[in-house]
């Protein structure tokens, strides 16, 4: 189970806001989130991730607790065990796309996973190519394959979707579904599509300006 | 060999003539390992001050040798081993007129060495000064940081006239490239160049040998050679 | 403080600062031409702005010394035709101290131009906007941290540079005679006292300048990045 | 009427292969191009900016010939009078969500304009905010402005609207549609949402692997 | 060529690409240090870095020959307890290189850190990998032609440089003479024959070795920018 009380000024469209998130989502779930541009569903994943530090509250994954402000708890990325998959990718350049999914590993390296996620995103031809000859579909979905190479407890994917064409979309969105089923991860998407959200969510985290987190099990 | 080595720190100015003094004195006494070192006397002072290697000091001047002694780095007092004499250079013109060449219009700069810290440059000018002839010169004069400099600005060309020391006039590599004219002694005082054995010289004898042997009347013939006085024998 | 070496103070930032300003202005278009431009032989020329570091500075300043003499075809040519004669002027140690300092400020521009993303200057080129307009206000702005750099080291370098400045100048007082040299003259004469404090003096004014110069790079950073 | 007829050699997910294009385009229409990842939209689109020199052929701009491989003319982007907005927003870090957009603009500044942009586009709280603050939705829509800031002859929108949520996506949609009736630019929009085409397009080419080049016109 | 200018060039050699790597050992962290953590006072240690370019390289020297001297207290600490003299030796010499050559090294490389987006780090922690994994697998990699600037203007000041190891080295043949004081003496001793020799080989040799070094930035660039 993971608990999530936190609040956190942001900046938004409409001038700076407390984002206060307070929910519990289940283990080994397929969470979506979805909520209007600038609501701060990045920013959200990102405390889960420890690369900002909210302002005040917890964040608990299980028994382990990832941030406490009272008790001055702060594990740091490296510790969470977890897969993010940023917004703008953030790909490796000096890489090419084998090597950036397979840096995501750990030293025991699992080379058969890396092939078959090449494979599976449709990156075969692009294997020995660096990302900055790559097309914008093209490094969402090497940054997507990055994310997913590590086998995480916790998977963060920040619209990992949002630049490939409808027919490859529906192909990846069962590529993930497939390996959250093989694997289990409690995975956590973000997605501005309201079909994809009704169709890969187990669980769904709306958030919105009212700063109630509304969640639907399903 | 390794109990006759001596370490010599000489002011650069002697290259050429120790060179040959020790090509000379490895000749007479066969087997000593002499390592000559030359710098700015300023700099190998600072040196041995703070602990250089070395076992003597030939100096281009008598001031440093001093010092060393008033700090008590040395364990005899200095003797004089030679005498510099000032010449004026140039490249261009005739100096058989003597000092007033300065005076002539196609002079536009004057290479002396700085007195502050080279005698040359302090005799140069308390001769100028002496004649009158300073202040008629004064604003074209460059001030070379020692005596090589100032010669450097002189043979290069960028001062029509030098006041320099006669053994580079009479380096080899300068040699009838130029004109030059000897300060004569009565008018501009040659300077007294002296050398001193720093402390810990005693693990053996053959830096004093060698101190004897450049002033002995043997190396006379050398030291006349590059154009310096020699000194007063005892 | 004597008023002798107030004057000399003066000279030395005056030196230090006009050869940084005229490095900049060189700096900026080569470094620019050299990260943006690629052709066979530019890791030669790379290593040609590196030489003036490589050769010990009272060499380089023998060798500048020779090219100033009336004597040579270059030094003769500005005696005939412009009565100039550059050894021993205060503008002979500003193109040595240009000179010297062009390593310096050419490769710090120039990582600074090559790290910023193509896209910068696409866009503003896709915009309408002039490779000058371009340059000023969207590349230069981004190297901001390369350019203090550059700035700096350059800086400082000129400050303390004397060998070849010492050399081509002549130690004139008022007119060639920079603190560097100053102090070496003191040392060479064993006047320690003195030397300290001259150092001191220059080494204080300097860090302090040096600090105003990258607490701007701070003040930079902590806004944009 | 805009006249294209090239050929460049690219890379794509199929291995290398040639990107064939040969179209005309109406003026001042509002053209929709889609097809899938990696295919060559942004390709073609930069070779239209002359942000990429294409191997070999023609693209021409009413009397204007941009690019002629045969007799060797190649206009520089800057005379092109075009407006690009990137895939990867390429907005100026060193410049506000304000100065982004009043930058794209001639030296004689149209300040009610980008009010307006900054307005219709929800960025006014966000006027004072440098890039790096922004979400990704927030850069999107700066980009997508500053695009529209400079009233170019042509627009080259590349996937403008890929990481916005719905509601405002059609928001959006509609506000560029009115830009485009208001000016009349000739606006060539990237888009792999199907709705987003049918919508907005008065035309539409569909680059597929059979480098047949269909065009509609509605 | 002189047997002994082959010993002298092959000491400049050893002195340039030791003090390069060792250079290389500190400023790598230490300039890591500085573009990722903010503090107060950083503004002043960037400016204490460069202070080895204010001060004139004799007079450096020479407070180093003090610092070294076994009559102060540092000296002779190392003299009593390690039984080592730093003055007149090569690691002296060493000890002062690295000292003129830290602003080149450290400035370049933190130039390049500090300009690499912070999502590189960001994106490697998250995928589990440690602060050093991420230091060489994913920055390093990155600054490549800042490292390469670096290298270049370190090893090639270290080879120019000379007042400062003339102070503390002293000029002994085989053990402290490198290359820039062999013809430093040269020139004093108006022998420009021979320092035209020396110098021209020194330009050369540091010509192809730093065009080589570039090289290698060209290849990088051609194949990620
Ligand atoms: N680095 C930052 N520093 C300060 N404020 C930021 C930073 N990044 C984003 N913000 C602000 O925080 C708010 C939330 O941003 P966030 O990126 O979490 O939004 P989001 O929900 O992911 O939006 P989108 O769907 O557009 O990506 C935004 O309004 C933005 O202005
Ligand atoms: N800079 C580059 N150099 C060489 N090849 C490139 C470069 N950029 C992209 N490519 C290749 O060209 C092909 C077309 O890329 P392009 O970016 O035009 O695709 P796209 O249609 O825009 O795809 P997407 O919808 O994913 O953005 C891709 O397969 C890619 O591998
Ligand atoms: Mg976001
Ligand atoms: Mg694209």
């Amino acid at each position: 189970m993971i608990y999530i009380d936190i609040e956190h000024k942001i900046l938004t469209s409409e001038g700076s806001r407390i984002l206060s998130v307070k929910t519990e989502l289940p283990d080994n779930k397929f969470i979506c989130i979805s909520g209007p541009s600038g609501i701060g569903k990045t920013t959200l994943l990102k405390m889960i991730a420890g690369l900002i530090k909210p302002d005040w509250g917890i964040i608990q994954m299980g028994d382990c607790i990832f941030f406490d402000s009272l008790n001055n708890i702060n594990i740091s990325p490296q510790k969470r065990n977890i897969g993010f998959m940023f917004q703008d990718y953030a790909l490796f350049p000096h890489m090419t796309v084998e090597e950036n999914i397979s840096f995501a590993q750990n030293k025991v390296k699992d080379k058969a996973w890396v092939d078959t996620l090449i494979k599976s995103y449709g990156l075969e031809a692009l294997r020995k190519q660096k990302p900055n000859k790559l097309s914008g579909g093209q490094k969402q979905r090497t940054a997507l394959a990055r994310t997913l190479a590590k086998k995480a407890d916790i998977l963060l994917l920040d619209e990992p979707l949002s630049s490939v064409d409808s027919t490859m979309r529906i192909k990846l969105q069962n590529e993930i579904l497939k390996t959250h089923a093989d694997f289990g991860s409690t995975t956590l998407l973000v997605s501005h599509d309201q079909d994809e959200v009704n169709k890969m969510g187990q669980c769904v985290l709306q958030l919105g300006y009212d700063q109630i987190r509304s969640i639907k099990n399903y | 060999t390794k109990e006759r080595k001596a370490t010599i720190a000489a002011a650069a100015n002697l290259r050429y003539v120790l060179e040959e003094i020790k090509e000379q004195y490895l000749k007479d006494y066969p087997g000593a390992d002499l390592q000559i070192i030359y710098g700015s006397s300023g700099t190998l002072t600072q040196q041995i001050i703070n602990g250089a290697p070395f076992d003597l000091f030939m100096s281009a001047d008598t001031k440093f040798p001093s010092k060393l002694e008033d700090r008590g780095m040395t364990s005899a007092s200095a003797i004089n081993y030679c005498y510099g004499r000032v010449a004026m250079w140039s490249s261009t013109l005739d100096l058989s007129q003597g000092l007033s060449a300065i005076l002539l219009p196609e002079v536009k700069k004057i290479a002396i060495a700085n007195p502050d810290n080279a005698p040359y440059g302090l005799n140069s000018i308390n001769t100028l000064k002496r004649l009158n002839l300073y202040d008629k010169v004064s604003k074209r004069i460059v001030w070379g940081e020692n005596i090589n400099q100032t010669a450097q600005y002189t043979f290069s060309g960028n001062a029509e006239i030098g006041f320099i020391a006669l053994s580079l006039a009479l380096a080899p590599e300068m040699k009838n490239k130029g004109h030059y004219y000897v300060l004569p002694e009565n008018i501009c005082p040659p300077i007294a160049q002296a050398a001193v054995l720093i402390n810990g010289w005693e693990k053996n004898g053959e830096a004093s040998r060698f101190l004897d042997y450049i002033i002995s009347s043997q190396c006379d013939h050398i030291w006349k050679k590059y154009g310096y006085g020699l000194a007063k024998k005892d | 403080m004597s008023e002798d070496f107030i004057n000399t103070l003066w000279l030395t930032g005056k030196l230090a600062t006009l050869s940084t300003c005229i490095l900049l202005v060189i700096g900026l278009p080569v470094s620019y031409l050299l990260a943006y431009t690629h052709f066979k032989i530019k890791p030669l020329v790379e290593a040609l702005i590196c030489m003036p570091l490589v050769l010990p500075p009272t060499v380089l300043g023998y060798y500048l010394l020779i090219a100033f003499s009336p004597q040579n075809i270059w030094g003769s040519f500005l005696e005939k035709h412009f009565n100039i004669r550059l050894a021993f002027t205060f503008e002979g140690i500003i193109i040595a101290s240009i000179i010297a300092g062009l390593p310096f400020m050419i490769q710090s521009l120039q990582t600074g131009f090559s790290s910023l993303p193509a896209s910068y200057r696409e866009v503003s080129y896709t915009l309408g906007k002039s490779k000058t307009t371009t340059f000023f206000k969207v590349l230069l702005p981004n190297i901001k941290p390369s350019l203090i750099t550059g700035i700096a080291l350059t800086f400082a370098h000129c400050i303390g540079e004397f060998g070849i400045v010492l050399m081509v100048g002549g130690n004139i007082p008022g007119e060639t005679r920079i603190a560097s040299i100053a102090i070496y003259d003191q040392v060479q004469a064993l006047d320690y006292k003195t030397a300290n404090q001259y150092s001191f003096i220059l080494f204080l004014t300097s860090f302090i300048l040096l600090t105003l110069i990258y607490s701007i790079n701070k003040s930079f950073k902590i806004k944009t990045i």
